[in-house]
């Protein structure tokens, strides 16, 4: 309908598929409907009404994705928009995850968030937009609208990042990030003038078949541009030696935020560098191969090693998000369909563990008072007695990230070795295994301070039979004390349970994700 | 569902089960007769299970396959064959046997909970013939044994727990690692992605490719064992876990190397196998030899002790890789001896820490005086371990000597000096702890009736697989007969390049 | 005489690194944002020259992208920039650095 | 075959029973228990040599196959028992000696705190040695032979109390085990040629052997018989196991556990007769042991460690026996010096029990008229081991040092002159502590030794007529040779019979007796009125040749030291450092990181340029290319 109205209009449309657009209309417009309505009536009142809109919208865009993926199993394929955006499987995933992660965030942020920085709608705003950015970025099939959907989405994280106004540290954090993320977004964006200048063209399918059909004499240019555009990827997803922000922006950020950046930005930059690499630069396999396998065994093993003499929890979780990032970056050399499909099953399960981890961070945050950023080993030390319910969902997921069997984590790290090894490449996936043995000695070290006791109170006695162990609190899970938990338990709850679900029944995420083949 | 999947599924179920149960601290004893009862039950299946084991053919019995993951391949295939059932067998007697030695915990909840995982992990990994099953059981044995290891450990017990599970888990890098390239390889030749080890078995491999391969499995099993040079935790884990934890650690887990040597070492690369026996056994003659002077040297027991499984161990490699019936048969009966007596060992020490707070032998003397009982008991758990004849060390050592005297002669003669080493280092320190003076004026209580009805089926089981070995051995015999045929006439590999296999030759 | 599009590349290039080297060296805050802006305008500079040696005009079009969105990164910028230093005296960057290790 | 089972099953029986009711049946009972179970497997035993009496010739071999022990790949071991005339010449004395020793211990053991475990010891050591000569396969022998050595090692550190108890317990084990690994390997070579370990596969077909493995598999025996009968390199433990009560001094280390090397030998005879190199080292070393042990014997103070001494010397001669491959004669000096060593023993045993446990001859002299059975026992067994004609001792080492003269006369020089010292420190010991003044009134403070109660001096008198008569089991060159006839069949041609001229057969006898009358005078001459002569004792003599201080010094004190290096040192710097180095590496890279996040935004800056310039100088690189 709104189509044949606009057809009447003088000026000539680009014939838009609003369908394939759909996903970013549907997130943008309630973010739109959150500030009218805070306009209307007034900001304080119904902090939950905001949440409600965002969560609705969050499902709302997964049920649309997954009707997407229907309809491109059934229609195959289409491009939209003038070629800007690929409607295939591989956005139609994305697209799932990224409503996953949304879905999560919606539970668990605005709890905190608000009782940080006041009752407003902007920080439910701020997510659905930075949503409507990831998503942009991994249906973008030009490197202008990639472009275009980073920017949406870091704009939005600064903001984010900055939200606790009263605290230094935050505000530190969102000026280093914007600097940092402003440099490399210059950085990225004189690649992409570089490639355009050689190949003639910012679109992804006209740049592949332009270098499948010319051969450049010099492709230096077209080299150094691919390059650039790399070291913008890399910031994005915080790949070694690129990597330096993260963990100071992780510290800073409110803890719920820096879980939504850690899988967000991961989502948003993995999917637009596996559609560039694979649609516009399959040819020029071996020249960016190396680079991505330099950045991917630096991140792997930099990423474990970093985080070994770390007290602080979020830098530590910084660098394993980082260590988490190297092992994407193993699905992502692979350059197949299996490797897709790696690195998509390892963004999902990564992205549910992440922000769920951080979510328990953030209540640990709250009981043991240290709201303010940084929160150490030794403030989390005994909580398996206080707060048993918590600290053993701390311990599955963080144990879930260094692997453990029957978690989705272990199930990630094999499928992304399987894809190295299917292309002969043993070395790496050695040395790729040995940084996971050495991530999981910080690992451990958080979940044994999490279950040791406080030897200040029951004094480790040096008995081989355990001393008895003074009883933890009710072991009551919820605590009734305000309602604002309840959201945040259930996505927790939430991603515990998939976290574990997909570790023992993997199929139906490997055949989901096996959809999200890239067409063009 | 068959016995295997029963075998597992229990235990795993029971650990779900277990957190659920709040129960006021009064009759936390019911989580722990909870826990007894599923042990008791897993030792009656498995028992049902060598009562229906078929003695005279070597074929995998009680099979289960059912697809899990289809985009890899990988199924949830479980079987049993002569070892795996003798495993199963001490791994249900132990579980039992630790359960009941489990006292003085307020909260047994997570005690239990995660005892009941181990089981259920311990059980998968010896049963399974899916190299992904096995590999998840064989990482999932460590999550378990950590929180085990270090919630209620002693002392620097978290340390020597981080150590454990970082060591063994980058072995297993490798091992995973080997296993995914394998499957690819395999995949390359016959176009059938699968994980399972008779598939697997058929691959052709180039020599060098083999090497890496088989060096890649063994790194894992070799932290396991462990093997001499990579033994360094064992000693800080044993020592610093409580008793309970270190009966499953040091007599089922241990075994979870060695198993894996033969089950996939010696089955899936026979060639390199016989190329590289030279190396694994002089690693293992080395660990017999090395073992026994470091335990020699030790002031804490539960460290020596540590250090005398080490040398035990380093026997059964010995014998896995001699490749000769008698040798192989001696290593899997020794595997079972070793967690009998090795269990039994460490509850005695576990005895003497309760009464006297310490294992330092300088602080401990003359207690036969005040316990003979408890110092018959230990003696006669020493004599097993030293290799009486008529105890249960004997039978298996005898074995794997004589096999790999047939076979490798000169290694079987300095392993026998391995046998006088255990004889000094296991009387010394008997010497240095109940003879002579009592140096401590505290008594030392004599065995209570509950500690001795715990030794009592370890103690009888050390007399009796002493004296009529034969109902194990009937069952172990054909399946090392039919594994060292299956090595001996395996073909010698080409050294063609790593590229033929990309191209797949004809099946 | 027409100057060849390589000589505006290499301008644009130059002009690249100068800003490159701006929020290197640059110690005030507003400086070295200003070096980020002069980083995005040689972009622009760059995509104009290619938009004119390969006359097409989808270069043009980039270029009002990227003016675009480095108004939006003024403004965020700004304001983030205000935050920290508003019970500062200097702008000097190097104050802020009490996240480390 | 039931009654060799009978044989085996009483001192079990008497084990089991006696572990499980022993300390309800208290002092005197379970010593009685204990002896009963001995002399019914004593009377067991005469049974079942009635019974192979009737048969004749070859089928004097009888086996009792009770189950299978264990089998894997070609290996098939059996619990059988093997009933042959050398077995019964076994057990008919194990059992015989060790019934009357049981019956001594009751009295000697008596108020002992630990009374009943003492015989539970004792049961399950005849137990292990009668499986050990009876045994039909070579595991099963190994059995019998490692019991032995458990029994041995918990029977010496009886009183465990004493340190130095406990150590020599320790000894005792650590070098019998020694010698087991020579046991192990010989068995291992016979596997692996014969493809069988059992005797009666193995003895009818060692001819098969080549003569390079048959050498090697009699040394191999050799060492395991060396480590278990005291033979010169491992004989030291016996010296220490005096540390032991008497009558297991008497039991164990004297009649029947240091025999079982000598049988073991004598059950190998088949292959010993192939290695003739083998055999002449073994009489070698038999004569020389025989000859440093009575050198030392000569010069010791303490009672029983001139007694253990000459043990080891008369085992010397019994090697001598067997390397000369004269078995019967073996055979039968070890069955008469059972007899009178163990009455050596015991008389001793009943000093030191009535002088309240003092051991040393110095403090002991002029106990004749007060001990007169004990006294009168001992003359007789040292007479007999002196070699004086009408008694044992003379017939059977006489044998022994007769085929010694028939295969080599320096053989027979070196025997002669042991037989002299013999004579001569026995003397010694007779008249120091017999005759001459008495020196212990400190130790009884005053009141006179008595004799010893009857239940001490029955097994005395016991013994002391075997001792006496047992000569007549096989007079030589006379129609008396009933041992001869009796083992003939079992050895066969590995028998070496030696055809000495008619003047030599009465040459020998004559120098034996002359020779031992001539120690007998000598120690008679020297000893009569002195205890303490030193130019006759000197320290090298005293301290045994200070063989075992040098075993003490390099092995003992070496090893420790080596065992403490390793543990402290190589295992945490080395092995574990290496780990702990990687580990220690990857915190020190991790310290590093955390010094390059300094904090400060344009270090960042610098290091995300650094990183663009290294990818951009590698892309023109590779552009080049």
């Amino acid at each position: 309908m709104f189509g044949t109205l606009v057809s009447q209009l003088p000026i000539r449309l680009p014939a838009i598929s609003y369908q394939a657009i759909a996903p970013e209309m549907i997130l943008f417009g309630a973010a739109l409907v959150v500030l009218a309505l805070s306009a209307t009536i007034g900001r304080r009142e119904h902090p939950e009404l905001y949440r409600g809109i965002g969560l609705l919208a969050a499902l709302g865009e997964g049920a649309w994705s997954a009707n997407l993926l229907r309809l491109v199993d059934k229609h195959g394929a289409s491009l939209a928009i003038a070629g800007a955006i690929a409607n295939d499987g591989f956005s139609a995933v994305v697209g799932i995850i990224v409503a996953a992660a949304l879905v999560l965030t919606m539970l668990i942020g605005p709890g905190f968030v608000r009782s940080v920085a006041g009752q407003g709608p902007e920080f439910v705003t701020l997510l659905l937009i930075s949503a409507t950015g990831a998503i942009v970025m991994a249906q973008a099939d030009d490197l202008i609208v990639i472009f275009l959907g980073l920017e949406i989405l870091s704009i939005a994280l600064y903001i984010m990042v900055g939200f606790r106004l009263r605290d230094g540290l935050s505000r530190e954090a969102a000026f280093k990030y914007f600097i940092l993320g402003g440099f490399s977004s210059a950085v990225f964006l004189y690649g992409v003038a570089l490639v355009y200048g050689a190949t003639g063209s910012t679109n992804l399918l006209k740049i592949g078949s332009f270098l499948s059909t010319h051969v450049l004499i010099n492709n230096g240019v077209l080299l150094f541009g691919l390059a650039l555009i790399l070291v913008g990827f890399g910031f994005k997803i915080s790949a070694v030696p690129f990597h330096v922000w993260s963990p100071d922006v992780y510290q800073g950020a409110p803890t719920s935020v820096t879980g939504y950046m850690a899988a967000m930005a991961k989502i948003a930059a993995f999917a637009a560098l596996l559609r560039v690499l694979t649609v516009a630069f399959h040819l020029q396999l071996q020249y960016w191969r190396p680079i991505i396998i330099a950045l991917a065994l630096l991140s792997l093993v930099f990423g474990a090693v970093f985080a070994l003499r770390q007290r602080e929890i979020k830098r530590m979780l910084a660098y394993s998000s980082i260590n988490h990032a190297g092992f994407i970056l193993l699905g992502v050399l692979a350059a197949t369909s299996g490797g897709i499909r790696d690195s998509l099953f390892y963004l999902g399960a990564y992205s549910v563990m992440v922000i769920g981890t951080f979510g328990l961070i953030s209540m640990i945050q709250v009981d043991t008072g240290k709201t303010e950023g940084s929160l150490s080993l030794t403030d989390v030390r005994g909580l398996g007695q206080r707060r048993p319910a918590m600290a053993i969902l701390l311990a599955i997921l963080v144990l879930a990230q260094a692997g453990a069997p029957f978690t989705s984590g272990f199930i990630a790290k094999f499928s992304v070795i399987t894809a190295v090894i299917a292309v002969n490449e043993y070395w790496i996936a050695v040395v790729a295994m040995i940084a996971a043995a050495i991530a999981v000695a910080f690992y451990l070290r958080l979940v044994l301070a999490l279950f040791a006791r406080d030897e200040n109170k029951v004094g480790a006695g040096d008995a081989l039979y355990p001393v008895p162990v003074r009883g933890g609190s009710d072991a009551g899970f919820l605590q009734p004390s305000r309602a604002s938990q309840v959201p945040v338990w259930i996505g927790i709850w939430l991603s515990v349970a998939a976290t574990v679900f997909f570790g023992v029944f993997p199929s139906l995420l490997l055949n989901l994700v096996g959809k999200g083949k890239i067409f063009f | 569902m068959t016995l295997l999947d029963w075998l597992i599924a229990l235990p795993a179920l029971g650990a779900l089960v277990v957190p659920m149960m709040a129960l006021p601290p009064e009759n936390q004893r019911l989580i722990r007769y909870f826990g007894i009862a599923i042990s008791l039950v897993e030792l009656g299946i498995a028992i049902g299970m060598a009562v229906a084991f078929k003695l005279h053919t070597s074929s995998y019995q009680f099979v289960t396959k059912v697809h899990w993951i289809g985009a890899f391949g990988i199924d949830w295939y479980l079987g049993a064959d002569g070892i795996s059932l003798v495993l199963v067998l001490l791994t249900a007697v132990l579980f039992t046997i630790a359960m009941f030695a489990m006292k003085g915990v307020k909260d047994y909840r997570a005690y239990v909970g995660w005892m009941l995982l181990l089981e259920a992990a311990c059980m998968g990994s010896f049963t399974a013939l899916d190299l992904f099953l096995f590999f998840v059981f064989f990482e999932l044995t460590l999550v378990p044994s950590y929180f085990l290891i270090s919630d209620f450990g002693l002392g620097a017990s978290g340390r020597a727990a981080i150590k454990f599970f970082v060591y063994t888990f980058a072995g297993s890098a490798f091992l995973l690692v080997g296993i995914v390239s394998l499957v690819f390889i395999h995949d390359h030749q016959t176009g059938h992605l699968t994980f399972s080890l008779p598939a697997l078995m058929h691959t052709r491999l180039p020599k060098d490719t083999a090497i890496l391969l088989f060096l890649a499995f063994a790194a894992a099993f070799a932290v396991k064992t462990p093997i001499f040079p990579f033994h360094t935790w064992s000693p800080d884990t044993y020592r610093s876990a409580p008793i309970p934890a270190v009966v499953i650690l040091a007599g089922v887990m241990a075994k979870l190397g060695a198993y894996g040597l033969i089950r996939f070492n010696l089955e899936l690369f026979p060639a390199t196998s016989r190329e590289l026996a030279w190396l694994m056994m002089t690693l293992g003659v080395a660990g017999i030899l090395y073992g026994a002077i470091v335990a020699a040297g030790e002031r804490d027991l539960g460290r020596m002790v540590a250090y005398s499984s080490l040398s035990h161990m380093g026997f059964i490699v010995l014998g896995i890789f001699a490749f000769s019936a008698e040798a192989l048969s001696g290593s899997t009966l020794q595997m079972v001896n070793h967690g009998i007596y090795t269990a039994a060992i460490f509850l005695l020490l576990g005895m003497i820490y309760e009464r006297r707070g310490t294992l330092d032998m300088k602080k401990l003397g003359g207690l036969q005086k005040k316990a003979p009982m408890f110092a018959a008991v230990f003696i006669l758990v020493v004599m097993g371990m030293i290799g009486l004849p008529g105890l249960n060390g004997f039978v298996g050592e005898f074995l794997i000597l004589i096999g790999t005297f047939i076979t490798h002669r000169w290694w079987a003669v300095v392993a026998v000096l391995g046998v006088v080493l255990g004889a000094i280092y296991l009387l010394w320190a008997y010497q240095r702890v109940f003879h002579g003076e009592l140096k401590d004026d505290r008594g030392f209580r004599d065995l209570a009736p509950r500690e001795a009805l715990l030794l009592l089926p370890l103690v009888a089981l050390i007399v009796f697989l002493g004296v009529y070995p034969m109902p194990l051995l009937a069952r172990i015999n054909p399946t090392t007969s039919a594994i060292v045929h299956h090595v001996a006439t395996a073909p010698a590999l080409g050294s063609s390049t790593v590229s033929s296999i990309v191209t797949g030759g004809t099946k | 005489m027409t100057i060849p599009g390589s000589w505006y590349l290499v301008v644009a290039a130059l002009l690249f690194g100068l800003g490159t080297f701006g929020v290197l060296t640059r110690r005030n805050v507003i400086v070295m944002f200003m070096s980020v802006e002069l980083m995005l305008n040689a972009v622009n500079l760059t995509f104009v020259t290619y938009a004119r040696m390969l006359n097409d005009v989808g270069g043009q079009i980039a270029v009002f992208f990227v003016l675009v969105v480095a108004a939006a990164e003024v403004v965020v910028g700004l304001g983030i920039i205000v935050a920290i230093f508003r019970h500062r005296a200097t702008v000097t960057v190097d104050d802020i650095s009490s996240l480390k290790g | 075959m039931v009654v060799l089972g009978l044989v085996i099953g009483f001192p079990l029986l008497g084990f089991l029973v006696l572990l499980a009711f022993g300390k309800r049946m208290g002092d005197p009972g379970a010593g009685w228990f204990g002896t009963i179970a001995v002399a019914s497997s004593f009377v067991a035993a005469i049974a079942t040599w009635i019974v192979l009496l009737t048969k004749h010739g070859s089928n004097r071999t009888q086996v009792l196959h009770l189950f299978r022990w264990f089998q894997a790949g070609g290996l098939r071991v059996d619990v059988s028992f093997r009933a042959d005339p050398l077995s019964i010449v076994m057990i008919l004395f194990v059992t015989g000696v060790s019934a009357v020793i049981h019956l001594y211990s009751i009295g000697y053991m008596k108020r002992d705190a630990r009374f009943h475990q003492f015989f539970i010891y004792l049961n399950l050591f005849v137990f292990s040695m009668l499986v050990l000569v009876t045994a039909n396969n070579l595991p099963l022998t190994f059995l019998g032979w490692e019991g032995v050595g458990a029994c041995s090692y918990w029977l010496i550190s009886f009183w465990f109390e004493r340190p130095t108890a406990a150590s020599a317990g320790k000894k005792a084990f650590i070098i019998n085990r020694i010698g087991d690994m020579g046991f192990l390997l010989g068995t291992f070579l016979v596997f692996f040629n014969l493809h069988s370990v059992s005797y009666s596969k193995v003895l009818p077909e060692a001819h098969q052997l080549s003569s390079g493995t048959a050498e090697a598999i009699a040394l191999l025996f050799f060492l395991a018989a060396a480590g278990k009968s005291a033979q010169l390199p491992l004989f030291t433990w016996l010296l220490d196991a005096m540390e032991g009560p008497t009558p297991v001094s008497a039991l164990i280390h004297a009649a029947t556990m240091v025999t079982a090397g000598v049988y073991l030998m004598a059950r190998l005879s088949p292959i010993l007769a192939l290695a003739h190199a083998a055999s002449m080292t073994i009489a070698i070393i038999g004569v020389i042991t025989a000859f440093v042990a009575a050198m030392a014997a000569t010069s010791q103070t303490d009672i029983k460690k001139i007694v253990a001494f000459s043990t080891v010397s008369q085992l010397g001669y019994m090697m001598l026996g067997i390397g000369t491959g004269a078995y019967i004669a073996a055979i039968f000096l070890m069955v008469t010096h059972a007899f009178y060593k163990a009455l050596i023993f015991l008389s001793s045993g009943s000093v030191i029990h009535s002088l309240d446990s003092e051991q040393s001859i110095r403090r002991m002299g002029a106990l004749a008229k007060l001990m007169p059975i004990t006294a009168w026992t001992m003359i007789i067994a040292w007479l007999s081991i002196a070699g004086v004609p009408p008694f044992s001792g003379f017939f059977s080492k006489g044998s022994v040092l007769e085929d010694a003269f028939g295969r080599n006369e320096l053989l027979w020089v070196v025997g002669v002159v042991t037989a002299l010292l013999t004579a001569y420190y026995m003397g010694r010991l007779v008249f120091v502590v017999f005759y001459g003044n008495a020196r212990w009134q400190e130790v009884t403070h005053g009141h006179d030794p008595h004799e010893s109660p009857r239940i001490m001096t029955i097994p005395l008198i016991v013994l002391a007529v075997a001792a006496a008569t047992a000569g007549l089991l096989n007079l030589p060159y006379s129609g008396l040779r009933f041992l001869h006839n009796w083992l003939a069949p079992v050895f066969g041609s590995a028998l070496v019979t030696y055809h000495l001229s008619s003047s030599e057969k009465i040459l020998l006898p004559a120098t034996d007796a002359v020779v031992a009358l001539l120690g007998i005078f000598l120690a008679w001459r020297l000893w009569r009125r002195h205890s303490e002569r030193k130019a006759l004792e000197p320290a090298v003599l005293f301290k045994g040749w200070y063989i075992d201080t040098f075993y003490d010094r390099t092995f003992a004190r070496g090893g420790t030291a080596l065992a403490k290096f390793s543990d402290r040192v190589v295992d945490p710097t080395i092995v574990d450092g290496a780990v702990g180095g990687i580990a220690w590496l990857f915190r020190w890279v991790g310290g590093l990181g955390k010094r390059v996040q300094s904090g400060l935004v344009r270090s960042y800056l610098l290091i995300m340029v650094a990183g663009i310039v290294v990818l951009l100088a590698y892309v023109l690189l590779s552009a080049a290319r």
